[in-house]
């Protein structure tokens, strides 16, 4: 990993949210290098926070419940934590963009896409109207939409869900982002699709040296695309790594267990799964120790006590735990 | 492909303080139980007689013998309000209970139903809603000739396709979930998914709901007295007492601004309070 | 069931069938007033004890065939045979007695329990709706019945459906579905909405279900590692038809129609050696069933169409044991 | 879309007939005589007799109704006893100022609603949204004729500024009628203004937190492009359907109204028929505001489609 210039780093990230059950530990203390050009899968269960880390880089998170907001967001000499409304607004959608998961909510269904797709251009590169059509043809062209022009006049809900994942990619690719944070890019798609969704991706990224942070609850997902892969539990990441590396031999127990409770297409039928008991913790009043200590069949008194810190551990990786599982394949 | 359960658990914006919600709930339940004990009472309060005339003693002043003053004939202006307040109740709480009676049950068959019966109840909905419903009781009251009774129906009629709107809507929706499905997967009968899956779901909104249109029902009727239209004369009604004093407001306002006080009190709480039922459902329906 | 029309995959020489579906077509009229066939002549059997994986992805009919199965709504034509007993033309009496025999479990574990009820009143609901048994007897079914889905009757006895976890609710569904020891169970789409690690949970208590009261299930899905783990045989759906059908292993391992070899490429797996190279994915989306192709439905999609495809629709055929595709060109 | 009209017109006719059918059922299942009731309680009983064959109450219900529904038909709603006029000629002369009343309302209260709706939706739980909630709660909990006596107490009373009643025709002085037109333009208004603005305030807050909304704000738009550009349209559509549906309950606060300012218009006459026991008038207005209610929830119904493109699609496949 080339920690000496990384375009984005988070320094003990913080997101805490007001909710009617009281303060949401959302994100609670992430650090994190990501390169230019690389892509970052970022995994985890529903709840955990990877959305709202997504949505904390761009500042998304409207005022009235982000109740804390703490550490660093540093992206081309900034740091976005400490950045006016108005300085943050320059920076999304022309330097870091950003894919939503519902594509059928995410497109204003009372607009034509090609006009959604101008308005990033004209507000980031202040392109006229003529012009901006043009491209907004040309980028639905790019992104695999047969008949482009037609489709340009066409309102989202006239496009299937996958057409629809076009357009968002689309509007995000608009201004040629140095970064593009997909936020389970795929989870409300069909597989097939979900696999040309990917491809498109892929493609395209390669083609114009972005640095993709590709967040999923599918650890699938991450092994086909990701150079590197983040998992996170709990409002925290809890190993870090190269991906083939981080799969194959998982240090974190919860990674191990995220990778054993999964069903696989390589395994014979009625394989007994390995399912983690319990279920995440509130993130309220999580435990004190190790926040998966109570699920961990690894977990002794120590972790419930103290948390680990997130520690390198050679090669690139990086996890939190007092009692990592043994390298297997090393 | 639906969303997650998880991604349905999404963290919500939270409403005001509750202490503040409380005092919210906690001030018009009070006014409304004073009203509800003083309307019943009436007779028995230690206030002057409502319909003693008093030609020397017309539009006084408040005072510690009449609160509220008194009006252009020299009656009392509290003991009278207090006395159209009762009307008010009356009529407010009869006609929405008719037209929950009466819509409800029309909502809730045509929601759980659909097909023809749906269309034969939403087209005389339709029909009902095809006037503009204070005209419509107006006309209803023209030409019936005015009563307590004939109010109460006049104005509960206007009520029954709203009710019967949020019951359909509800029922439809509650049709659709799982549990119906799986309550006639389990052999249940209709009426039986009627009153046990559906029903107990449709209480509360329509409890909430009516607790609003009885603040409306108010107004109606305050309307209707305005007009000369409600429960006749010598019973007096806000509305009715408001009409008659008003070409004397320069000089008596009390007279005017006494019953008014007393209708917008009794409205405002119904409105706030029916507010924070409603407030407070939605949460629990986002909770859920 | 006449011989002359019953399906080569049919296996009706089989003495232990538990459900028969011949035939099967529904359709619903769209608002517009044109008819979509959303499932078009379907038809499998399931032997006693096995679990039949239906798979396909949205829109390939797989949820109405399940919903068809319980009559919710009934389907529009064909045969469904439970324990040798027709249900079509079946009483609307006839039809709630057969109901205990047949039972299902949705993919929505909150939408599926009255929020209004305690988890105790909804798995005893089947019983009182039954009838015929006391109180007593209810509730000790009812706490064995909970027991046996991995909750602690004392803690959930009264609590509300919202007050539990998806994963817990969809517990207390299997519970509610398996207290009537209905003979054939079908499970529509029942972990789709958890998380990976509660998704195992289930899965696990659905094989230890199906072991303990002697289950035979229809489990539809659209994950197929999913479907793969938990079935014995498995059937692959496109727009409203079967196009192959076969053992799991045999199935998964030897894909012989185009359409379930390209879903089996799309799956992402996470076997740390998979590098994902672009381009396996197959072009398109499903056409609008409104207007389905003519001939073979996956052809204007798949690889291997050639005119053929699009004059005659084929018919599922033997290819191998047990292994049936709807296919000219099959991969053999 | 001819289909779909076609449609809409069979039910608007429909719709149109039943107003025709209860307005004629209200007056003739009415307990009474009409006749005695025109005529008083001193006619005799050959005046009654004469009127009730004039009135044609000797005839069976279905041809009466029929005959009516024919007189009606040709623009023949009756004639008005006490003032010797045709009904529709009265109510065709009184309906301008009650016109004017009704869009006078609309612009306030929408004037005021769109402006506030949005920004308290884009500022919801800060001081400003508190106040204007708690403005509108209190004025949604004051029946109409209590606000205009507020007002007419402050304005015209108080401060002598604004007459309290009289109407000055437009034809004659667009300044005197202004003068006249405006407190009850404003008590209507103000009745209505918080409805609008707590529904736009509402589905803002709820279109706010879509997730296309997010999208607009991660290309970087700026917050009134965002509220202006792709917030409003999708937030006003229920809204339409209310200014619509809510003409109804202005037409009844309108009643009121011009019984409270004196205004010529026909609430004025539907009250003066009533306490004149002209049933012809009242049932020319019931049956004309009717219609005309009815007619103006066609327009909306069509204005809907052309705002969200979705029912405008549905429309086109249909």
């Amino acid at each position: 990993m080339n920690i000496a210039d990384p375009l984005l780093s988070l320094r003990d990230l913080k997101s805490y949210l007001r909710t009617p059950r009281g303060l949401v530990r959302a994100v609670d203390g992430v650090t994190l290098d990501l390169a230019a050009g690389r892509t970052l899968g970022l995994v985890g269960e529903s709840g955990c926070g990877k959305s709202v880390l997504a949505r904390s880089i761009l500042g998304l998170l409207p005022d009235a419940i982000l109740q804390k907001a703490g550490g660093e967001i540093r992206f081309g000499g900034r740091d976005l934590r400490r950045s006016t409304e108005a300085e943050l607004r320059k920076v999304r959608g022309r330097e870091i963009a950003m894919i939503f998961q519902d594509p059928m909510t995410s497109l204003n269904p009372v607009l034509k896409v090609g006009p959604q797709i101008e308005q990033a251009l004209r507000l980031h590169l202040g392109l006229r109207r003529t012009e901006a059509r043009e491209r907004a043809v040309d980028l639905l062209d790019q992104v695999g939409i047969p008949a482009a022009r037609q489709r340009a006049v066409s309102y989202p809900h006239e496009l299937s869900g996958g057409m629809r994942q076009r357009v968002m990619i689309a509007i995000a690719l608009a201004c040629d982002p140095k970064l593009l944070i997909a936020d389970e890019p795929t989870t409300a798609l069909d597989v097939t699709v979900q696999a040309q969704i990917l491809d498109l991706l892929q493609e395209q990224q390669a083609r114009r040296g972005m640095a993709l942070i590709l967040i999923t609850h599918n650890l699938g997902v991450v092994a086909g695309m990701a150079d590197e892969v983040a998992v996170m539990y709990a409002g925290r990441i809890v190993e870090h790594g190269p991906t083939a590396a981080l799969l194959a031999d998982p240090r974190m127990p919860y990674t191990a267990a995220l990778l054993r409770s999964a069903p696989r297409l390589s395994d014979p039928p009625h394989t007994r799964l390995e399912a983690i008991t319990g279920r995440p913790p509130v993130l309220v009043d999580p435990p004190a120790g190790c926040r998966f200590a109570p699920r961990c069949a690894r977990s002794r008194e120590d972790c419930r006590r103290e948390p680990p810190e997130i520690e390198e551990a050679g090669t690139g990786r990086r996890f939190a735990c007092w009692h990592p599982l043994e390298l297997a394949h090393a | 492909m639906t969303l997650s359960v998880a991604e349905r658990e999404r963290i919500k914006v939270v409403g005001p303080r509750r202490r503040w919600g409380d005092l919210l709930v906690a001030l018009p339940a009070a006014w409304l139980g004073v009203a509800v004990l003083a309307a019943v009472f009436a007779p028995l309060l230690p206030i002057p007689d409502p319909f003693r005339q008093a030609l020397l003693r017309t539009l006084q002043p408040p005072s510690a013998v009449h609160l509220l003053g008194t009006d252009a004939l020299g009656r009392d202006v509290f003991a009278r309000s207090v006395l159209g307040l009762r009307v008010s109740l009356v009529v407010g709480i009869g006609s929405v209970v008719f037209g929950l009676g009466i819509g409800g049950t029309l909502g809730l068959v045509a929601g759980y139903f659909r097909g023809r019966t749906d269309l034969w109840i939403s087209a005389v909905m339709t029909v009902i809603l095809s006037f503009p419903p204070l005209v419509l009781a107006i006309a209803i009251m023209s030409y019936a000739g005015p009563s307590l009774a004939l109010v109460i129906v006049a104005l509960g009629i206007l009520f029954v396709p709203a009710f019967a709107r949020i019951a359909r809507a509800n029922t439809l929706s509650l049709a659709e979930r799982e549990f119906v499905l799986a309550a006639r997967a389990m052999g249940m009968r209709d009426l039986g998914i009627l009153m046990q899956e559906v029903l107990p779901n449709l209480v509360a909104p329509l409890i909430a709901y009516s607790m609003l249109m009885v603040a409306v029902a108010i107004i109606g009727e305050a309307a209707l007295s305005f007009l000369g239209l409600s429960v006749p004369p010598p019973q007096p009604t806000l509305g009715g007492m408001i009409a008659a004093e008003r070409a004397n407001l320069l000089e008596a306002p009390w007279a005017v601004f006494g019953p008014a006080l007393f209708l917008f009190l009794t409205i405002l709480s119904l409105n706030v309070a029916g507010d924070q039922v409603q407030r407070r459902l939605d949460q629990r329906e986002a909770a859920l | 069931m006449r011989d002359e029309v019953r399906p080569a995959h049919l296996r009706g020489d089989r003495a232990d069938i538990v459900l028969s579906v011949h035939n099967l077509t529904k359709t619903f009229g769209t608002p517009s007033g044109a008819q979509v066939q959303a499932v078009a002549g379907v038809s499998f059997d399931i032997a006693a004890g096995e679990t039949l994986g239906l798979v396909g992805e949205s829109g390939c009919g797989k949820t109405t065939v399940g919903r068809a199965l319980i009559h919710l709504p009934p389907p529009s034509s064909g045969e469904v045979v439970l324990e040798g007993r027709p249900m079509s033309g079946l009483s609307a009496a006839e039809l709630r007695a057969l109901r205990p025999r047949l039972q299902m479990v949705f993919q929505d574990p909150i939408s599926s329990l009255n929020p209004k009820h305690s988890i105790a009143d909804i798995v005893e609901a089947p019983l009182v709706v039954l009838g015929g048994i006391d109180r007593r007897r209810r509730q000790e079914q009812v706490r064995e019945m909970l027991t046996a889905v991995g909750l602690d009757p004392d803690i959930v006895w009264n609590r509300r459906p919202h007050e539990l976890s998806g994963g817990q609710c969809q517990r207390v569904s299997i519970a509610r579905a398996l207290i009537l020891r209905p003979r054939l169970l079908i499970c529509d789409e029942p972990v789709s909405s958890l998380d990976v690690s509660v998704q195992a949970q289930i899965l696990n208590l659905l094989e230890d279900a199906k072991q303990r009261f002697g289950l035979t299930m229809l489990f539809v899905a659209h994950d197929l590692a999913v479907v793969k783990n938990i079935s014995d045989r498995v059937a692959v759906m496109y727009l409203g038809r079967i196009c192959e059908i076969a053992p799991s292993a045999q199935l998964y391992g030897r894909a012989a129609h185009p359409y379930t070899a390209a879903l089996l490429a799309s799956v992402p797996d996470p076997a740390p050696q998979a590098k994902r190279r672009i381009g396996r994915a197959i072009e398109g989306e499903i056409p609008s069933p409104l207007d389905p192709p003519s001939g073979c439905r996956f052809r204007t999609r798949c690889p291997k169409a050639a005119p053929v495809c699009a004059a005659d629709e084929p018919v599922l055929r033997p290819i191998g044991p047990d292994h049936f595709v709807a296919c000219h060109f099959p991969n053999l | 879309m001819l289909r779909k009209a076609l449609h809409q017109t069979g039910s608007l006719a429909g719709i149109l007939l039943a107003v025709s059918l209860i307005t004629f059922l209200l007056m003739n299942l009415a307990p009474g005589d009409p006749a005695l009731a025109i005529l008083g309680e001193t006619a005799t009983v050959e005046s009654i007799a004469a009127l009730r064959g004039q009135l044609g109450l000797d005839l069976p219900m279905l041809q009466r109704y029929l005959n009516w529904l024919g007189d009606v038909l040709t623009g023949d709603l009756g004639q008005s006893f006490r003032a010797n006029e045709p009904v529709l000629g009265a109510i065709l002369d009184r309906f301008p100022v009650t016109l004017e009343l009704l869009i006078g309302a609309q612009v306030v209260a929408l004037g005021l609603a769109l402006p506030v709706g949005i920004y308290t939706a884009y500022r919801a739980r800060g001081p400003a949204d508190r106040l204007s909630l708690s403005v509108a709660l209190a004025l949604i909990s004051t029946p109409p004729f209590l606000i205009g006596i507020v007002l007419i107490y402050f304005f015209a009373l108080k401060l002598g500024v604004l007459p309290a009643t009289g109407y000055v025709p437009l034809s004659e002085s667009l300044a005197g009628n202004l003068r006249t037109m405006t407190l009850p333009i404003l008590t209507l208004g103000l009745f209505e203004f918080p409805l609008y603005m707590r529904l736009l305030r509402s589905d803002m807050i709820q279109t706010l937190q879509q997730n296309f909304i997010s999208l607009a704000r991660a290309i970087g738009l700026p917050p009134w492009r965002i509220l202006i550009g792709h917030a409003l349209r999708p937030s006003s559509f229920s809204l339409i359907t209310v200014v619509g549906i809510n003409m109804g309950r202005l037409i009844g606060g309108a009643v009121i109204v011009e019984v409270l300012f004196g205004l010529p218009g026909i609430g004025q006459l539907l009250v003066d028929g009533i306490y004149q026991r002209e049933y012809l008038v009242v049932q020319g207005v019931v049956l004309f505001v009717g219609v005309f209610f009815v007619l103006i929830n066609f327009v909306v119904d069509f204005l809907y489609g052309v705002l969200d493109p979705r029912v405008r699609v549905d429309a086109v496949r249909r």
